[in-house]
């Protein structure tokens, strides 16, 4: 991270991003100078901040979302019901089924996430990890994204739409044509990319321009896109699979494929590669060049931006054409790695929305999103055996996700919980 | 309360009794309690698992993201068969089945055959398909005949084949009807393809009930709702309504399945998914399992129409003998129904 | 974001007027042209035949008024020529640098209106009634959960979560009306959840300074994810006693709803609607005239001005959300005790951001807001009733309808728009 | 009312800004506190107004010790406070922000406007103020803003008034009559306590003067101190208060300013046939009360203003539609009139803040992207060259104290090749050491031949920087003076009035 980026701020602050109204500059709250006794050097600053007990506060953050899970599974789970009810009687039997369930369920997710023990060879053991790491590829590619529009001020809420846009266009390409791979994948990415890229570059023209709202038009161009693409999809001629009456493409073409990068026996794509490397460039955009010097200008301060020569409407263009490129990124990711089978309108799968969540517990910074990511694609990835497993619904995973958000969010609230002291003042 | 006997375990029991199959259904985007397909295909696969004395696991999926990882996650729990609900997992059901060709698969709704060569993509599979234009065709004919406004009308959750094909037989049933009598009946909500009125979605909410209310602002008396719970906005529009309204269910005889409707309900398109799923799992259960595709008709009672039950007294008191007529008609084939499936 | 400590009020930017000259804009000029062009080509190239009748009354009218018949293609073309008029007329005030009255957009939106409908439903009859009085019917969550953003905002805490609110409302409502048999209660456990949403949103916003859109977009989250599960772990094994809350019934008011055309459209609602109206009048007036209302916009536009005076801005920001929050909650009680008798999951669909793009389309206004929900909930029954009369536009594009309108009048007509200007911004002392 | 404060502690985490601090101030009496930027005065009034709770000391009204929860406690007690930043809202007009807080009320609870219309009718005639009630306050100019805030705490009685730096965005007449006000509520029998760095007008009002730095009392002064006296005491050491300048060196005609026109996006025009012209090496201030076009002619000049008619050429290149990138790369340097708005983003380094309008070229970037060694060296050598009072160069800039904000900004501004200087109230809010260095770069600028314009609203400083003065009303010019036309003069001309005797 960068010189910047890691100058001690408050709890919220660090957080990134501006509220969707946030139409104001936001330099007024940076009134009251604050002395700041001691000299902030990298290092130092990331050693303080885990001796300050900031790190501690984020791990009993996710020990606290994880425990408001277990209640929950606790709660709804059928054999702790029927113990509950003779809970003085033999109270053993109520405590071993709480127990067993909540540990069945965690048990399970780390088994679907990480490491499956109860398989004996050990690609098989390690298949859960390259799960993981497939689903969250997507999450990462759209919450850079998402994260990169916060760093300019802009609340991009359409990555359903644009991912739906990039997957058609990718689709289209992948079965479409017939070329070799070396042309046809770079191909079809690039048209995905593009094709996300413009869908939210109409939000980003239409604020430079007329002033419109970036929140009500994303939202509104989710929709539009949604129904854009299944008017498409159930049109024979444009992308509707020949013959077939379902609102669903042809399959990729095997040369538009992202390649397995483990071999056969993974499920892990070149997609995950792909959002590694948006990670790199979006942390050399931002912290490295000068494009990325104006865009988090914008966001910061809109009007020193303006008079200092950057022109804020371009910016916010350029940034929502990247953001959308970004996001279209995760689109492709699904439509030629994970689900090749052809386009549909269910491409995205709730990815445009989780990665706002992504880019929250990210801090809009592209390591952190990068965590958050892997984060999140455990989850998932676990969330499946799961289910099957234990039969506990995979919305279990919602509310842990949203709680660990919330709970790092407020370290003090954690503290509290926790009866730490509070944060020594500096 | 009072603790049970220890060790009284019926768990334990019951495992040690079961065989090793081990029955697994996936349910596609909408969830098990749709009141339509995943459930009447989950409820089927219960009850053989039931009569097996086996435990049925069952995952939904949220997304069609989920539908590899649900069925991966099947294959690693040890099922031998599985249920996959819908056109959607298709695909995804073919790849599994492929990489698994020991466990038996059942899809429901989809032909498995992604490449429209008009074979199937996997062996293992067994696809179950419905000519509910068949049964809808007959909905339609009593629609006609019992209508008093001279317009029925039908809306849709989203414009999918396996919705339309309902839309579309009850549209021909009733023109049939009109043509065959010379009776002036109007259908409103469909026009063939994909232009009609649909609620966006399969969910039981305003959309569904603005829908319906809209289509009785039209003047229809019949109205038939084709996407699992979004009936429901068609009882309330109803019932807003202060008109005398019938309602054709679909899927299973709604009548039954939800006594609310039993005041307005005319009769149901039956579509044998509970039964067929049943049938499939038993088949598989006692290793008998064979993946020829199965197409229910009128003719292998795989699809009907359901018994009119309180409307019995108000349809006409030919109707019942002339639907017989209609239904020999179309299994005979001088009566042609046209549906997706013909294709 | 953060305002440590003491800021400077926003600066006086103003200077003195030296004189004032009239601004061009090209805008409406631009936006009628393009709508005329639009309507016209549509009528070029799929001609409508036969006649196209209004119906200004239902069956159930005492009086009822008349059914208009037009004859399409001549129908349609006139009120095209209208448009055309119109947007030379507004050229012609363009060039003569004044801007174009009220009434000519009026007027505008009128005619385009008909003359669409015309060629839609060509050879049909419009229910005019039914598609004013479903407007009404799919905007109301949306006008409540409108109300409570505004409410919030006006606070100064931004309500993204909306949705979440209507959502657990609309839960809850199914939950306690299904086990107590009665809609009135299970409205009060909709405004409850709604306020407890609320009340977990100021908890992070305004006690630990959370950044507001984080924790309405979380919270949105953690509802969908805990009404889910316990939908499929609690109220779907059990429906028949957790998840049939009954409805409320439609009450006519007396002679109110007999007049022609208004009385069907308002005044047969249920008594939900009815308080929405309440809702939208009582905040309206509570907002701008009394003495809670001149706090809570106090505390929205400059927390520390409000607190010099002796208010105490963040209790009166927890409980102008917290009452934010029971009524978007209202709104959610419209689902399941209106709607459809029963909870599903995500069943708002995302209503409640639909109805925060009214909040600052409506410029935070509580009846700009309502109109602009309003609108929202014509431009998606406008869309379902041509799709049952058979409009000759694939579904889809009918379906997008709404949204594509949104984006037309915020880009169009709102441009930008100034929030309350501390909105989104905790209050901290020290 | 007697106000006593008896040492008065107060924290904010290590930083002690008030320390044991002991005041008090008699019925009838002006208190002047002075003292440099963040000395702790803001903080005392803030725990006096019951804004901030005391660590130590206490408060005591009349021999009663009294304990402030809030704001609402003080004023209860009767204590008014006029604050450094108004407390009023923008969108509020003047009745509802005087009822604020104390509002009369009709049936449930609606608000009963004619009543407080009345009031700040009786209490405007009582003072002589000129306010309407229904005015809008952010279409109000500050001064009359000051009279709102006034009202509104003579609104609830108060006894004892506080005015914290009242005389910062105001302009000569405007503080007579401030002066005049404050006169007015003294005989009336009000206790007052006045916070100002403006050394002539503590002398002019004062009863008592306490001094106070780094949140100590480090003295009492008498009215009849010398500016030099107290300037010293208040900063510590010894203070220059002229800027020593040599003749200027004028060389061709470099700004030209016709017949320049702004407008706004709603169609008022807010600047009307202003021509003027700078030479290089010289110095222009404007003068004016603040809000008559001096903030559109600044942004006019940058390229900010979007409808602008008329011609701006620097060195005979056309200025008027370019954008603000194509101007700064002309040449002109920019130091906005609110730093915190349009200087500075608060969450940047003071490294990055040095290369905010450098985003485009060299020396910086290199290919799109950031020479960050070179940066750093760079900012390195400002930090000590304009003495940035901060730990180091990452430090946040929004994290630094005005004065150096400010330095950031001039630094940033000064070391470009600069064909022109525009800065607009480039002292403001900035303390005395502070202005002493800013003024002392500009001269520095001008010497070097470049051309400056100066807006400022401080007669003080337009008189001490100047080679000629443009003095300018209601978005028109009255008069371009030489820089020594006496204070009366420009005084008058910024009313709008010309004396005849003036030269151009
Ligand atoms: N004033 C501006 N505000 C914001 N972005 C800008 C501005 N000027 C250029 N950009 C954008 O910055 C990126 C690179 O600009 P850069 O200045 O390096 O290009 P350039 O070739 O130097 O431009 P020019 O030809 O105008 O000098 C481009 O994406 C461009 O669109
Ligand atoms: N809320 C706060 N939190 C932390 N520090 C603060 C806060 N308010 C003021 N300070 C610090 O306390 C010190 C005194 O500030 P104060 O505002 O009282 O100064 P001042 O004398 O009024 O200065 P000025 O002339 O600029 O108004 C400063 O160092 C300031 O940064
Ligand atoms: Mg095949
Ligand atoms: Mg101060």
């Amino acid at each position: 991270m960068s010189g910047t980026d890691e100058t001690p701020q408050t709890e919220a602050e660090k957080l990134g991003g501006a509220g969707p109204t946030d139409t104001r500059p936001t330099g007024t709250r940076t009134s009251a100078p604050e002395p700041e006794p001691e000299a902030p050097s990298r290092t130092h600053s990331m050693l303080r901040e885990i001796a300050s007990g900031n790190a501690l506060a984020g791990v009993l953050a996710v020990v606290l979302a994880i425990a408001v899970g277990s209640l929950m599974i606790a709660l709804t789970d059928e054999r702790v019901r029927d113990t509950a009810s003779y809970v003085f009687a033999r109270p053993g039997d109520f405590f071993t089924a709480t127990w067993d369930a909540v540990w069945g369920a965690y048990t399970a997710l780390f088994r679907g996430a990480v490491y499956n023990d109860r398989v004996d060879d050990f690609a098989t053991q390690i298949r859960p990890l390259t799960d993981t790491l497939k689903f969250a590829g997507p999450l990462i590619a759209a919450g850079l994204g998402v994260g990169l529009a916060f760093r300019a001020g802009l609340f991009n809420i359409g990555g359903r739409g644009q991912m739906l846009l990039a997957g058609a266009a990718a689709g289209w390409v992948a079965f479409a044509f017939d070329l070799p791979m070396v042309i046809h994948l770079p191909l079809a990415i690039l048209a995905g990319s593009l094709a996300g890229a413009l869908w939210a570059g109409i939000a980003g023209v239409l604020k430079a321009r007329t002033g419109a709202h970036e929140v009500i038009v994303t939202i509104m161009l989710n929709y539009v896109g949604f129904y854009l693409v299944f008017f498409m999809l159930s049109r024979q001629g444009l992308l509707q699979a020949p013959g077939s009456g379902n609102p669903k493409s042809s399959p990729a073409k095997e040369s538009a494929i992202l390649p397995d990068i483990l071999g056969e026996r993974f499920n892990l794509h070149l997609g995950f590669v792909l959002a590694l490397v948006a990670v790199a460039y979006v942390w050399w955009l931002l912290n490295r060049a000068t494009l990325g010097y104006r865009i988090r200008a914008v966001g910061e301060n809109p009007s020193a931006a303006r008079a200092a020569g950057i022109d804020v409407g371009r910016t916010y263009i350029v940034v929502m054409l990247i953001a959308g490129a970004l996001v279209g990124l995760a689109g492709t990711n699904q439509v030629l790695g994970t689900v090749t089978s052809g386009v549909t309108v269910d491409l995205d799968a709730g990815i445009g929305f989780d990665a706002i969540t992504v880019a929250l517990l990210g801090r809009s910074r592209p390591l952190g999103i990068l965590a958050a990511g892997l984060l999140f694609g455990a989850f998932k990835a676990g969330g499946f055996a799961m289910q099957a497993s234990e039969g506990i619904p995979v919305d279990i995973v919602l509310v842990v996700q949203s709680l660990i958000v919330l709970f790092i969010a407020a370290p003090p609230l954690v503290r509290a919980i926790f009866r730490l002291p509070a944060k020594e003042a500096k | 309360g009072d603790a049970p006997e220890e060790d009284s375990g019926s768990d334990s029991g019951s495992e040690a009794a079961a065989s090793d199959f081990k029955p697994c259904i996936v349910s596609d985007a909408g969830g098990f309690d749709d009141k339509s397909f995943n459930q009447l295909g989950f409820e089927g696969a219960q009850q053989a698992a039931d009569e097996l004395g086996v435990e049925l696991t069952p995952v939904e999926s949220n997304s069609e993201n989920d539908y590899a990882p649900n069925l991966e996650a099947l294959v690693a729990q040890g099922c031998n068969a599985i249920v996959t609900v819908g056109f959607a997992l298709s695909a995804a059901t073919v790849e599994s089945a492929n990489a698994n060709p020991d466990i038996d698969y059942i899809l429901i709704d989809d032909a498995a055959d992604n490449d429209f060569d008009g074979e199937k993509d996997a062996e293992n599979i067994k696809p179950l398909l419905y000519n509910t234009a068949q049964a809808a065709f007959l909905a339609g004919y009593a629609a006609a005949d019992y209508t008093k406004t001279g317009t029925v009308g039908t809306y849709g959750g989203q414009p999918y084949p396996t919705v339309t094909i309902f839309m579309d037989g009850f549209k021909q049933g009733a023109e049939y009807y009109a043509q065959e009598k010379g009776k002036d009946v109007e259908v409103i909500g469909f026009e063939g393809g994909e232009k009609g009125s649909f609620t966006g979605g399969f969910e039981a909410n305003e959309a569904a009930t603005s829908t319906a209310r809209r289509i009785l602002d039209q003047g229809a008396d019949v109205i038939l709702p084709v996407g699992g719970p979004i009936y429901q906005g068609a009882l309330t529009a109803i019932a807003d309504s202060g008109e005398d309204v019938a309602l054709i269910g679909t899927d299973a005889d709604v009548f039954e399945t939800d006594p609310n409707t039993q005041d307005v309900i005319m009769t149901s398109i039956l579509k044998g998914m509970k039964v067929s799923t049943y049938e499939a799992i038993m088949s598989a259960g006692n290793d008998e399992f064979d993946s020829e595709a199965y197409i229910g008709t009128l003719e292998n009672d795989g699809v009907g129409l359901a018994p009119f039950h309180n409307f019995e007294s108000k349809v006409s008191d030919s109707l019942t003998g002339e639907l017989d007529e209609v239904k020999a008609g179309i299994i005979d084939g001088s009566i042609e129904v046209k549906s997706y499936l013909d294709q | 974001m953060t305002t440590p400590g003491l800021s400077p009020a926003p600066a006086p930017t103003s200077a003195p007027v030296v004189d004032t000259v009239a601004v061009r804009s090209l805008k409406t000029p631009v936006i009628f042209g393009v709508l005329t062009l639009g309507l016209a080509l549509i009528l070029l190239l799929e001609a409508p035949s036969g006649d196209t009748t209004f119906r200004l009354a239902v069956s159930t009218d005492f009086a009822s008024l008349p059914e208009l018949t037009v004859p399409a293609a001549a129908g349609a073309w006139t009120l095209t020529a209208v448009c055309a008029l119109l947007t030379a007329e507004s050229v012609r005030r363009y060039l003569a640098r004044r801007t174009s009255p009220i009434w000519v957009l009026v007027v505008f939106a009128v005619a385009w209106m008909a003359g669409f409908l015309t060629w839609a439903a060509a050879g049909e009859t419009v229910p005019v009634v039914g598609l004013l009085a479903g407007s009404i019917a799919l905007s109301v969550p949306l006008v409540f959960g409108a109300l409570g953003g505004v409410l919030g905002e006006r606070a100064g805490v931004v309500n993204i979560a909306i949705d979440g609110q209507l959502l657990f409302g609309a839960f809850a409502a199914a939950l306690l009306g299904s086990l107590t048999g009665s809609p009135w209660v299970g409205l009060i456990a909709a405004m409850v959840a709604g306020a407890l949403v609320a009340l977990v949103l100021g908890l992070f916003a305004i006690t630990y300074f959370v950044d507001q859109v984080i924790v309405g977009v979380v919270l949105n989250v953690l509802v969908i994810g805990l009404t889910s599960f316990l939908f499929s772990q609690v109220l779907a094994p059990n429906a028949a006693t957790l998840n049939t809350p009954p409805r409320f019934p439609r009450i006519p008011i007396p002679v109110l709803g007999d007049i022609p055309l208004v009385g069907p459209v308002f005044f047969r609602q249920t008594a939900v609607v009815y308080l929405l109206y309440i809702a939208v009048a009582v905040v309206a007036f509570a907002l701008y005239r009394t003495r809670w209302g001149l706090r809570v916009r106090a505390v929205g536009e400059h927390p520390l001005a409000a607190d010099t005076v002796g208010i105490k801005v963040n209790r009166t920001r927890y409980r102008t959300i917290l009452l934010a929050g029971a009524v978007a909650g209202m709104g959610g009680a419209f689902y399941t005790l209106v709607s459809v008798p029963q909870f599903n999951r995500e069943m708002t669909g995302g209503a409640g951001y639909i109805a925060l793009a009214a909040v600052i389309f409506g410029k935070w206004d509580p009846i700009r807001a309502t109109l602009a929900a309003l609108l929202f909930g014509f431009a998606s029954n406008l869309q379902g009733v041509l799709a049952v009369i058979g409009s000759p536009v694939p579904s889809q594009f009918m379906l997008m309808l709404p949204y594509v309108i949104t984006i037309f009048a915020v880009a169009g007509l709102v441009g930008r728009s100034r929030p309350p200007a501390a909105d989104g911004v905790p209050y901290r002392k020290e | 009312m007697k106000l006593v404060l008896r040492n008065i502690t107060k924290r904010f985490g290590s930083l002690v800004a008030n320390d044991r601090i002991s005041l008090e101030v008699a019925p009838g009496e002006v208190h002047c506190l002075l003292g440099e930027n963040g000395a702790g005065k803001s903080t005392l009034m803030n725990v006096l107004y019951g804004l901030y709770q005391a660590d130590e000391g206490e408060i005591v009204l009349d021999d009663e010790v009294q304990h402030f929860t809030g704001p609402g406690d003080a004023m209860a007690a009767g204590i008014g406070m006029v604050h450094q930043h108004f407390m009023l809202i923008p969108v509020f007009t003047v009745a509802e922000n005087v009822m604020l807080g104390n509002e009369s009320t009709g049936f449930a609870g609606t608000l009963d406007l004619d009543a407080a219309r009345a009031r700040v009718r009786e209490i405007s005639e009582r003072f002589g103020f000129h306010v309407d009630p229904d005015a809008l306050v952010e279409e109000l100019p500050v001064g009359v803003q000051q009279r709102v805030e006034i009202i509104k705490a003579l609104s609830r009685d108060a006894e004892v008034l506080v005015f914290d730096e009242p005389t910062a965005v105001l302009t000569p007449q405007e503080t007579d009559e401030l002066m005049e006000i404050m006169r007015q509520l003294k005989d009336a029998g009000k206790a007052i306590v006045f916070i100002t760095h403006k050394l002539r007008e503590v002398r002019e009002v004062a009863d008592k003067i306490t001094v106070i730095r780094l949140g100590k009392v480090v003295g009492e002064a008498e009215p009849t101190a010398t500016n030099a006296e107290l300037a010293s005491l208040m900063v510590g050491r010894p203070v220059e208060l002229v800027v020593h300048k040599d003749e200027p060196q004028l060389g061709d005609d470099a700004l030209v300013v016709k017949d320049l026109r702004v407008r706004d996006a709603l169609g008022h025009v807010h600047l009307d046939g202003i021509s003027f012209t700078i030479r290089a090496g010289e110095v222009l201030c404007v003068a004016g009360v603040q809000g008559n076009g001096q903030t559109e002619l600044t942004e006019a000049l940058l390229g900010l203003q979007e409808h602008v008619e008329g011609s701006i050429t620097l060195d005979g290149k056309q200025l008027v539609g370019r954008s603000v990138r194509q101007v700064l790369d002309a040449g002109v340097g920019f130091i906005p009139e609110d730093r915190q708005e349009d200087g500075l983003v608060g969450g940047f380094s003071i490294a990055e803040n040095l290369m905010l309008n450098r985003s485009f070229r060299s020396p910086f970037v290199r290919r799109g992207s950031l020479r960050m060694d070179a940066l750093e060296e760079f900012a390195k050598t400002k930090l000590q060259e304009y003495d940035v009072r901060a730990p180091d160069i990452y430090t946040h800039a929004g994290k630094l104290s005005g004065g150096n904000q400010q330095k950031v900004v001039v630094a940033r501004e000064l070391s470009r090749d600069l064909r022109l200087l525009v800065a607009a109230q480039p002292t403001r809010g900035v303390d005395v050491g502070s202005i002493e260095f800013i003024h002392k770069q500009v001269i520095a600028t001008r010497d070097r031949g470049v051309p400056v314009l100066v807006v400022s609203t401080e007669l003080d400083e337009v008189v001490a920087l100047a080679d000629r003065i443009m003095v300018v009303y209601r978005g028109h010019v009255v008069g371009i003076v030489p820089g020594d036309t006496p204070r009366e003069t420009l005084g008058l001309m910024m009313t709008g009035e010309r004396p005849k005797d003036v030269v151009a």
